[in-house]
């Protein structure tokens, strides 16, 4: 690693990230309504994204369980909105999806590839089928209404995850645990043998990484005023930070949050202005990227800058 | 004093016995080579003493303490170290980080990230890797590959080093050099059971030899006693042709 | 009871029957291609709807199959040259691979599943094809399933011993064990994986035109069956073909149970399933 | 290197606050309605979506724009119809993202409804929220009932459960002597509703009800569940599901022979695909409906217009008429308002009756009245769903008795389309 380069660009990175942090907390002020709610939208595709980048990301356990996450979050919003103080509702949230992964990861720590993403999936659709026998036959109705919360509190809850998500997956990624938790995506029969805790280390990340999924479900849950086990746990969701991580390059920590903002400002643009075509185009898009992008689009960043600068950039 | 000892050792996979009533013990300070034909279940004992696989039964013991039973990091945390027949680098990140992990994670007491990184570079120097720290590790050639392998392990501050071939595939230079790593570290005070199927490497190191055929300990023994033993020469070196390579 | 008894088993079997067809094309796809394709409930749905097309024009379905079968070999095995020959080229392990070609097949699913919802609208679709019942030994059983499951079972063992049989099976075969090495013995691998793709999405349109004269169709229905496929794949042992076969009846057992107990949960059961599975045996009935 | 970074990090800066900030449009001079849609276009949704309201308000705002538009008296003109319609993918937290852009960023002057009861129970808030009227298309469900006086500015069109369907096939299956009925429904707001007010409908009638299964949505088998409806020789079979298990549950019946003497099946069966997809079979099935061509001359125009050039698949006898009739009082109630405030169309919404292709219709506490009603139980018969049943209100055109018991599946069935 070269620290001298890394030395001087950090004040300059720092001053964007602090004029990036105070354009988005005046948001609310200066902007139109909707944009404080697209916004809102974007940032819960980063969350999510971050959130499940901080354990698949270097484990490369690719995980389907967000939905699970995210859909524990909106329900728990949907149980207690309406009895507790909305922060109280959002740790709930947080906590029990904690408690979901916990109780998954612990089960599947010898599920390996393949096989440990088909059961996260399977979580996401048992949950949503469980639920829904649940509410039919128990409460004898299919969903909640929800609270309603003005937007601008929504998108300020959701900024806050949002922080915490990624410097949660920042300080991860700095830390021991991130070097860790990359050896275990390396080999993880080296690491066990090299002194790592794996199977704890495992499921303690991952279930971190669901507290984010999990909040960002009990705030979201607040905008979209009525819920039902469909709504809640959508596989869509599941599939959808996956696929932004990539799309953005997980080489690099800032790539899955540069996918989600554009995957996500791309869907907006194509369900509005080609609602006809939107499967087409984006599928079409989909592919391309995995064929000809398969270092996202930090890859292909990278792929400019390397005319530039004879710099290696193999940081960790 | 045993630093390492195991009684009735066993392991079945899929009803065959990979290893059958083993006894065996290392002392401290010592080298001790691990030989026998391909397999003869050397491996098999070495995961079963780090604990990659459980034995059905028997009872290994580390300082007089059970270890067998302990998860892979626990024996690794004991102070048992291993490099791996097959080298199990993590190749994407660099050299120094690798071996940062060994000290950050597999050490008994832990340590502060200052020390873990002093420890690292000590450990990096003792192998000859240091001016390479920053090279993602799958780019080192395979020599350096697997001295990376042994300065991992020596982070972890371990008091036994198990090495699993670690001369296979290098040239006659970079055995001489490997030869030469193994002897300075048992110098540090670290106690070494070694798997080689290079004989006259392992004859010129040791300082004891057990033979493995077929699962079971067949002789035990200084290089010469082993190299005079009836056993050992019709079972073992009966089946050198193709093992030498 | 005893009829009941039978009444359930024959309808779990008759389930079961389509099950193990619609697992089967994956199961090659998977076991040999190494593509787990997300859209194959697309192929499903190209042979649904290409039988209903067809239906219209006074075709009958039995006939349908020698016209949809060889269009989804088509479009499968030209998917797989153009797309995923590329992927496997430039992925640097055979795990990476499976990740992006995952990934690429999720791609196809909204291209196709939108191509198809421009040419032939959203609506349900369907029509009627032998449907009465047959009374075989005093027990009843629907004609239409009955040759579903007559021609699952037929196309499963054509199929099998296609594989196990003749040349081209073989080389498929070998290709599934080791690919680089049947390179080596002169087999050309880009062509048999896409071969095999090709006979993958193949079974899936038949799959699709036995679903439809079962079953109402439309041009959003086929993540539903992909995650059924998926299910009964992983219940046979992945990449396991005769696995997949018996994996499809066991479910469709299955979930003929559970509808007769407790209809609520019969996908729920489905899930059950499949998880306990890969906890307890995650390389299915007939995995090694 | 500094500046090199600062310049462009400043225009990226600006960029943004441009992109995000409040537009300010100076306002036109009024030359059409903008009515936006979130829609679902595309996923699991779409094939409710594009056979429910979709062929309506197509025809409708093609009809409306080309007789030169609404007369809007505010504006002194007659204003035509421009559509904007998004695709909200079947997902609802998209759905209710883009109701709000419509509402704040388009501004569009009216919102037409989402597709779905679900979504319309998540948009109604929304759209209550911002003083939008919101005059639903398909769904609506009894649980929102309680809610609607928190509504004001919800307008439900289509009938349900206790919105007299119910009420009206019990009294239909006593007349003819039935005693028994089994339900099939399934794990939904629709589902869930519908056998609730079944099972208190039917008994009242002497109608014992012997049997009540919930299925969940996407079932694959229901064989053996008709098998034990079988058994216990019910007179009435309710299937109380959506189209893909009331078809299912058509062909099963079929497949293993099982007649019961009355077969009604929820949304599905008032469908043209229905009978596209059985013909003959169909003869003696139930649904729910609203009219038919025999209904009245207007009636008659309306399904030409909307069928003209279609496949019989498109047709549907219970919504369309409803949506239609919802839009013509939308439309009249902004042409007596004169204005496109929406506070003063709401007054007029609720206070007004107009004339619609179903006679004389009315709002009542947010629900289109009873009155307004054709018909609520409708039977195929000879290829044609005939309205079998309805209130005794004065829009009610019954157009054929109740054939009781019906007629057995045709065995073995013919193959044609």
């Amino acid at each position: 690693m070269d620290k001298t380069t890394v030395l001087s660009k950090k004040p300059l990175f720092l001053g964007l990230l602090f004029l990036l942090f105070i354009l988005f907390a005046f948001l609310p002020l200066y902007g139109s309504v909707y944009s404080v709610i697209l916004v809102t939208a974007i940032f819960m595709h980063i969350v999510l994204t971050v959130s499940w980048v901080i354990f698949s990301g270097p484990t490369g356990y690719i995980s389907l369980a967000s939905a699970a996450f995210f859909g524990v979050g909106i329900y728990t919003s949907a149980i207690l909105g309406k009895t507790f103080p909305l922060p109280i509702v959002i740790c709930f949230g947080a906590l029990t999806s904690f408690c979901l992964a916990l109780f998954v990861g612990a089960l599947t720590l010898r599920l390996r590839g393949i096989y440990f993403s088909m059961f996260t999936f399977g979580l996401v659709l048992l949950i949503q089928q469980l639920l829904l026998w649940y509410e039919v036959n128990i409460t004898h109705t299919r969903g909640r209404f929800v609270i309603v919360i003005n937007n601008a509190t929504i998108y300020y809850v959701m900024f806050a995850i949002l922080a915490a998500t990624i410097l949660t997956a920042y300080f991860i990624s700095r830390s021991k645990y991130g070097l860790a938790l990359q050896s275990i995506g390396e080999d993880e029969e080296a690491s066990a043998h090299t002194g790592i805790n794996v199977t704890v280390l495992k499921t303690i990340i991952f279930a971190v990484s669901a507290l984010f999924a999990g909040a960002a479900g009990a705030i979201m849950a607040t905008r979209w005023t009525y819920i039902d086990p469909f709504i809640a746990f959508n596989p869509l969701f599941s599939f959808m930070p996956v696929l932004m991580a990539i799309f953005g390059g997980m080489g690099q920590f800032y790539g899955s949050i540069i996918g989600a903002v554009i995957f996500a400002y791309l869907q907006e643009m194509l369900i509005t202005r080609f609602p006809y075509y939107y499967m087409l185009i984006f599928g079409i898009i989909l592919v391309v990227v995995i064929l000809y992008l398969p270092g996202g689009l930090v890859g292909l960043l990278q792929k400019w800058r390397k005319g530039d600068l004879a710099e290696k950039h193999a940081n960790t | 004093m045993r630093i390492l000892e195991g009684e009735g050792v066993t392991k079945y996979f899929g009803g065959l016995a990979a290893i059958s009533n083993v006894g065996f013990h290392v002392d401290q300070g010592e080298i001790v080579g691990l030989i026998g034909p391909n397999g003869a279940g050397k491996t098999t004992l070495f995961n079963l003493i780090s604990a990659a696989l459980v034995l059905n039964s028997g009872v290994i013991k580390f300082k007089g303490e059970k270890i067998s039973g302990l998860k892979p990091h626990q024996v690794c945390r004991a102070g048992v170290a291993r490099t791996f027949q097959s080298v199990k680098i993590f190749g994407n990140i660099p050299v120094l980080g690798n071996v940062l992990l060994g000290s950050l994670f597999g050490t008994s007491t832990g340590m502060s990230s200052a020390d873990a990184a002093r420890e690292a570079m000590e450990s990096l120097e003792f192998v000859g890797l240091s001016t390479m720290r920053a090279t993602p590790a799958k780019d080192l050639t395979l020599a350096n590959q697997k001295r990376l392998e042994v300065a991992r392990a020596l982070a972890t501050q371990p008091d036994l080093l198990l090495i699993d071939e670690l001369i296979a595939g290098l040239n006659p230079t970079e055995t001489a050099q490997a030869m030469e790593l193994v002897t300075r570290i048992r110098d540090r005070g670290i106690t070494i059971l070694m798997i080689e199927h290079v004989m006259k490497a392992i004859m010129s190191i040791c300082d004891r030899i057990i033979v493995l055929h077929h699962g079971e300990k067949i002789a035990e023994g200084t290089p010469q006693e082993i190299t005079a033993s009836k056993t050992v020469v019709e079972v073992y070196l009966g089946d050198q042709a193709y093992a030498g390579s | 009871m005893i009829v009941e008894i039978l009444d359930i088993v024959i309808a779990g079997l008759l389930l079961g029957g389509l099950y193990a067809l619609i697992a089967m094309g994956l199961s090659l796809q998977y076991g040999v291609a190494r593509v787990l394709n997300i859209s194959h409930g697309e192929f499903i749905m190209l042979g649904a709807l290409g039988a209903w097309f067809l239906f219209g024009f006074g075709v009958n379905p039995l006939v349908s199959l020698a016209i949809c079968g060889p269009v989804t070999f088509i479009i499968g095995f030209l998917l797989y040259r153009t797309v995923f020959t590329r992927l496997r080229t430039s992925s640097a392990s055979i795990g990476a691979y499976e990740g992006s070609s995952m990934l690429a097949s999720f791609g196809l699913l909204f291209i196709i599943q939108s191509i198809a919802l421009i040419a032939w609208g959203s609506g349900i679709k369907g029509y009627t094809y032998l449907a009465f019942p047959v009374n075989v030994g005093g027990a009843l059983f629907a004609a239409n399933r009955l040759v579903a499951l007559a021609f699952a079972v037929f196309l499963g063992l054509v199929f099998y011993f296609f594989l196990v049989r003749t040349r081209l099976g073989k080389a498929i075969r070998a290709a599934a064990q080791d690919p680089a090495t049947a390179g080596l013995m002169g087999v050309n691998i880009n062509q048999v994986l896409a071969l095999c793709f090709g006979l993958g999405a193949m079974m899936a349109g038949f799959a699709g035109l036995l679903i439809s004269i079962c079953y109402p169709v439309n041009t959003t229905m086929g993540l539903e069956y992909t995650i059924i496929t998926i299910i009964v794949v992983v219940l046979g042992g992945l990449g396991s073909i005769p696995g997949s076969f018996i994996g499809g009846f066991i479910l469709g057992l299955i979930g003929s149970i559970v509808t007769y107990l407790e209809p609520g949960l019969s996908l729920a059961a489905y899930y059950v399933l499949f998880m306990l599975l890969l906890l307890v045996r995650p390389t299915g009935i007939l995995g090694k | 290197m500094k500046k090199k970074v600062f310049l462009p990090l400043l225009m990226a800066i600006f960029v943004l606050m441009f992109l995000f900030s409040a537009t300010v449009t100076t306002a036109p001079a009024k030359d059409k309605i903008v009515v936006g849609m979130s829609r679902p276009l595309s996923g699991p949704m779409a094939k409710i979506g594009d056979s429910a309201f979709r062929p309506v308000y197509e025809t409708f705002v093609a009809e409306v724009n080309a007789q030169g538009g609404i007369f809007v008296k505010e504006f002194n003109k007659k204003l035509p119809i421009e559509l904007k319609v998004y695709d909200d993918k079947s997902d609802t937290g998209t759905m209710t993202r883009l109701t709000e852009k419509l509402i704040l960023e388009d501004k569009v002057d009216f919102l037409w409804p989402a597709c779905g009861t679900h979504n319309i129970f998540a948009q109604a808030p929304i759209a209550n929220k911002y003083s939008y009227i919101l005059l639903t298309a398909e769904g609506g469900a009894t649980s929102i009932t309680p809610m609607l006086q928190s509504l004001p500015y919800l307008f439900i069109s289509l009938s349900f459960s206790d919105w007299y369907q119910i009420p009206v096939w019990a009294d239909l299956l006593a007349e003819k002597g039935a005693k028994t009925a089994y339900i099939i429904s399934m794990a939904d707001l629709f589902g869930i509703e519908y056998a609730g007010v079944s099972s208190i409908e039917l008994p009242k009638r002497g109608i014992n009800i012997v049997g009540i299964k919930s299925v969940p949505p996407d079932i694959k088998d229901l064989s053996t569940i008709l098998k034990e409806a079988q058994k216990t020789k019910a007179d009435a079979l309710m299937v109380l599901a959506y189209p893909d298990a009331v078809i299912l549950a058509t062909k099963q019946s079929m497949e293993i022979g099982y007649n019961p003497k009355a077969f009604l099946g929820g949304p599905g069966v008032n469908f043209g695909f229905y009978h596209a997809i059985f013909g003959p079979a169909t003869e003696g099935v139930s649904g729910f409906s609203m009219a038919n061509r025999k209904t009245s001359p207007a009636m008659k125009e309306l399904f030409d217009k909307l069928y003209k050039n279609k496949p019989e698949a498109a047709n549907d006898w219970w919504g369309h008429p409803l949506y239609w009739a919802g839009y013509e009082f939308w439309k009249q109630a902004i042409e007596k308002a004169g204005t496109l405030d929406q506070k003063k169309i709401k007054d007029v919404m609720v206070a007004e009756t107009f004339n619609t292709v179903l006679g004389p219709t009315s709002f009542k506490g947010g629900l289109m009245a009873k009155e307004s009603h054709t018909g609520e139980i409708g039977q195929w018969q000879k290829g044609l769903f005939e309205t079998v049943g309805g209130g005794k209100w004065p829009n009610t055109k019954v157009t054929a008795p109740f054939v009781y018991p019906k007629p057995k599946w045709p065995v073995p069935a013919p193959a044609k389309k």
